[in-house]
């Protein structure tokens, strides 16, 4: 597949919002300045990003607890992102949600989810509104390798393979659920061996590299679309800091030798040398791209730390529709 | 009761619901519904005969047995505009899909400050007195009554059957609409056109001035021989419908409480944290000076539901066991 | 793997008691002289007594709703069913549990189940205790097509092999759950298919072949014993009557001509054939084995029709242990 | 309260329950525990810290993400002769197991005609008041209260964390132990030997004459200051602390609600369908002509556990609206 230099360049903007916005709210909640917890995304880029290159706008994520960088892919809003993380009343859940409910269901962002595994099912659900409606959308779970241990998990993907449903499984695979490595929860080492037990199709591929990961997404994307059924993706790939928070040195349950390791290996680096070495995008102008972004976010906290907080009354508000309140 | 003209059609409560959903489907291309064997089986109680044969695979749709994805799928598909109907086939199963009814489901809209609309209704079929032991007998409405952004209705008859069985599919939010497995047979006045029964409104089915029983789903029949049996001694009770279990139609449960100032809460679910627990609270906090006795509680023992015949008949509140908690409330 | 007569005899031997109890139930329902639900196992018995022939009393099975056959197959007492099924306060459950909730603890049954999958994460616990006590232990798993879709078997066979527990999971694919064909509900054809996902070892067999369910049980149980981890076999077999009850002909999910089809590889005609041709057991031997199991029939009805229904107080009873009722 | 001549050692609420967790440990060899990351990382809130080290992997068990296969483990376990201790991180997580705790582990000894023991122990952490929003805040007692088969205990205070937790690991029952996450740091006496506080019975934790407070978990805290600022009122509270809330103690309850004349419940869980309700309910049933008042309840409104600080300060109960609550059934 040869990609057009817009589509990287679209990626390489997608990678750089998601870079900037995590590392401002991992900078944030070290200051206190953001209540709840807080799951980073940084180190993963390359996956939402070269997943959510290859949908339309109208296609649907769900997501998980981890679900930031999904948003940003998919074209999330920086203000009403920052605005939600700090409770605000301008933000996307208008300060009900948070950091683990983010989500813009105009984009077709189906929300984070404080389950592992709870947003498997609803995204299965919404694929079959695509087949229901034939409108030839296409809907992604975005999923850890620690879910992939969770009935929900499973039911779903079976289920969407029997119902032959415009789904695809993205398994972010980065070795860890919170603190326990992955071969002391599962004896496969490749998630994707799941896949044939549901009767889909399965692929591996390199979660640093955007490029693979798009490509490979792209082709699931394509078969869901094209009415024939389900895929799984697995991307390989690792969270640059800790499961929540920002520390990455001295964790215990993993090297700092590890963590130096997957860090040489910098989606975004490896992309900007990639890109630089083939002339689409100079340093110089990556430096540029970077500087813009920043500059968003920084917009994006000074109109978060100026709007104002919910209003008590609304705590009472949004539990049902249809009803006065 | 007057005699109509028109000499009145009767249908049993199964195939009310039957009726209600073929009726609703038709209307609205928007509904499907999805569950174990409600496809081509037509479902085990039989609710779902006939349907796939008119709709088709893909709006009655047969489902692995896989409780979490059958309610995640009808959450998914109402989030982006569908109306879906899952099913649950008994009601203890829905301790399978807990996370999905209760923690997905119930709170979707509000984490999302208001965003979602989620048009879902979810049926499924409780009660005991079939032999079917601890895990296929279990009424678990107070659990679900308990989670904020559920609604939740529990017919009592025919009529019931269908018109909020409609209603919970028109309503936009997540419901759940529990059959209750022996009234599947019960027949009764059923009209043939599309119509509702409306959420949260309670329905006197037998006036009266001694004392109120509330109640709901099949309890009601049974509270309302409990009833008869009482009127030859001269108690007058005044039974009421709860139909919708959340929200909870608390004024007319009170208004009724003050006119009698005695009352009783019957339902098949165990007593120890019912939704009788709930409704006795409400009353005294609300009626507290018109009562003339403590809000006595008829349910079932701190229990699991047993197998056998005799255990079960033990077991399971009846009209008997009701008239025993309403003479004992009135001191009789 | 050659076989001594005396396993063939105790085969053949455990098959013909599962047959003439659950034709004796199916018969008692049809007479509605049992209340509740009935599944019966009739057309299966070569998988429950080809696995429970590789065990020794010490190790556990857990069953599903179908379990009479998994009991009886463990060894199960005629009389304590008969009178459970009857709901009398001789049987095994004192008429509390009944026919879904059959058990014996003391032969290592650890319950029916009245939750397809419910008892696969049980079975995998007694597992763990095995393992716990080092006492080589080896507990069995007996489930459904159909249970292999549900969560709590997807979560408990990945605990399994995460733990390396003693454990084989036995699948019981007929083809259908319920009234509705599998090829509706998963698009795979084998279930087996899906023990290469969690990690472990995984054949077919011919379920209708005591003697080749037999030996693969061995291999997976010897596997388990000697701690080398959980196993999964798939028997193919076929239910005779209805999912409930007995019914066969005319069903309206599933042809007389399939069902026709599956008949002529009944098990116990297919192992008595096979076992008079090897000279093991006559067709006249045979014939009073079955005689002599109808009569042991006969006598746990007798039996269960003259106990006495349970007193009603036993309702308050066992709830808890150590309570005073 | 007097001063003991060695001076009292304190340790806070977390470390209480890991000194129980390890000392039972050490004197059972049947005892274990599993959960997610609770071995080699020692628990998210640090519970179980330093138990692997000392254990190892068999008795302190790191497992896959799968909340029921932990709570299967544990029965599992448990049916067969050893005494587990499993752990479900956030007690929101429980409806991802709710089969295997209230269709399994409730029904099972039941079920089985009395046959089986399960010395099964689920750990858990409730409450709200972190920012951690609908599906990480919820106390969800009432649901598990309404299962027979089930014993629940909440302890308020160090002492009570390591008392129950030994005396849940060794009950022969399913136990639900639920720690609640705001309390984890409290500090106060807790004996350096192993000891039990039994099931079952409620502690009566400020003896009063004008009202009784009846509360359990973190709410006993707050409870107590609202006593206190209404001490300088002239109310005299009567605080309850059930420790346990299924067995429920309800004569400790009534007792005092009959000396006081007037009760409030007070819990951190969603008021509609509480535990409250049910306390009230007994309390009138048993207590009706000593009561002044109606019985009061202090919970969380009918709405999911929102996320925002300004929102959730005024979600959960905290002291000022227990004593608004004490005030409103006194009449003040
Ligand atoms: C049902 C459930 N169990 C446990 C948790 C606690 N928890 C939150 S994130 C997490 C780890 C998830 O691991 P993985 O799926 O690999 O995603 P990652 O964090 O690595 O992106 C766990 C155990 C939860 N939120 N939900
Ligand atoms: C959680 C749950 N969902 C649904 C049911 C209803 N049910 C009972 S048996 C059955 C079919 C099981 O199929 P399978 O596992 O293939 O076993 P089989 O009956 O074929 O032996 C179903 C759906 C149930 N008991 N539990
Ligand atoms: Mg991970
Ligand atoms: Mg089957």
């Amino acid at each position: 597949m040869q990609l057009s230099d817009d589509v990287l360049l679209d990626m390489h903007h997608r990678m750089v919002r998601i870079r900037h916005f995590e590392e401002a709210a991992g900078r944030l909640a070290e200051e206190s300045r953001l209540p709840g917890f807080l799951h980073l995304y940084v180190g993963e880029e390359a996956v939402a990003a070269g997943v959510c290159a290859a949908l339309t706008d109208d296609d649907q994520i769900s997501s998980t607890h981890r679900g930031h960088g999904h948003l940003v892919a998919k074209g999330g809003d920086f203000e009403r992102m920052m605005a939600e993380l700090m409770g605000k009343s301008t933000g996307y859940c208008k300060g009900k949600g948070g950091s683990m409910h983010i989500c813009d269901l105009d984009l077709g962002m189906l929300g984070a989810n404080g389950i592992v595994g709870g947003g498997v099912p609803i995204a299965v659900g919404a694929g079959f509104a695509n087949k229901y409606r034939d409108d030839g959308r296409v809907s992604v779970v975005f999923f850890g390798d620690g879910a992939s241990n969770i009935g929900a998990f499973h039911e779903a993907a079976n289920m969407a393979a029997a119902l032959q449903l415009p789904v695809v499984f993205v398994c972010e695979n980065n070795e860890y659920g919170e603190f326990t490595p992955r071969d002391r929860t599962m004896a496969i080492t490749d998630v994707v061996d799941r896949a044939a037990g549901y009767g889909m199709p399965g692929v591996i591929v390199d979660g640093m590299d955007v490029v693979a990961v798009h490509e490979a997404a792209a082709e699931a994307v394509d078969r869901a679309r094209s009415g024939q059924g389900p895929s799984f993706l697995e991307a390989k790939t690792y969270r640059f800091y800790n499961h929540h928070g920002i520390q990455t040195l001295g964790m215990k349950y993993r090297s700092d030798e590890e963590l130096a390791e997957w860090k040489k290996r910098d989606p975004i680096d490896l992309f900007e040398a990639r890109l630089a070495e083939s002339g689409v995008l100079t340093a110089k102008d990556a430096e540029a791209v970077h500087e813009r972004v920043a500059g968003e976010v920084e917009q994006a906290i000074a109109f978060a730390e100026e709007s104002p907080l919910p209003e008590v009354e609304s705590l009472y508000e949004d539990v049902y529709s249809g009803v006065a309140q | 009761m007057t005699v109509t003209e028109k000499e009145a059609r009767t249908l049993a409560y199964g195939a009310a619901f039957n009726e209600g959903l073929r009726q609703i489907m038709e209307e609205d291309p928007d509904v499907f519904f999805a569950g174990e064997d409600v496809g081509k089986a037509g479902g085990v109680f039989g609710s779902f005969v006939g349907l796939n044969e008119t709709f088709g695979d893909l709006r009655a749709v047969d489902t692995p047995i896989s409780e979490q994805a059958i309610v995640g799928l009808g959450i998914g598909a109402a989030v982006t505009g569908l109306r879906p109907v899952v099913d649950v086939m008994f009601m203890d199963f829905m301790f399978v899909a807990m996370d999905q009814i209760a923690n997905q489901a119930a709170k979707l809209k509000y984490m999302f400050g208001g965003k979602a609309t989620l048009p879902l209704t979810i049926t499924t079929s409780a009660g005991a007195g079939l032999s079917a032991a601890a895990q296929h007998s279990q009424s678990l409405e107070a659990m679900l009554c308990h989670i904020p952004g559920l609604k939740v209705v529990m017919p009592s008859n025919p009529y019931d059957a269908k018109g909020l069985l409609v209603a919970c599919i028109r309503d936009n939010n997540p419901t759940v609409y529990v059959k209750n497995k022996r009234l599947l047979g019960l027949k009764g006045e059923v009209p043939e056109d599309l119509y509702e029964v409306p959420i949260g409104v309670a329905n006197i089915v037998r006036p009266g001035s001694s004392v109120t029983v509330v109640t709901y789903g099949r309890m009601v029949q049974e509270s309302l021989k409990a009833a008869e049996e009482l009127a030859g001694e001269g108690v007058d009770c005044e039974v009421i419908d709860l139909r919708t279990v959340q929200p909870l139609d608390i004024d007319a449960v009170t208004t009724s409480a003050r006119k009698t100032g005695n009352i009783v809460v019957v339902h098949e679910a165990v007593r120890f944290g019912g939704l009788g627990a709930e409704i006795a609270s409400q009353v005294q906090e609300q009626a507290f000076d018109y009562l003339d006795a403590p809000v006595g509680r008829v349910g079932a023992p701190f229990t699991p539901v047993p197998f056998s015949p005799t255990l079960e008949a033990e077991y399971v509140p009846n009209a008997d066991r009701i008239t025993e908690g309403i003479r004992e409330t009135l001191g009789m």
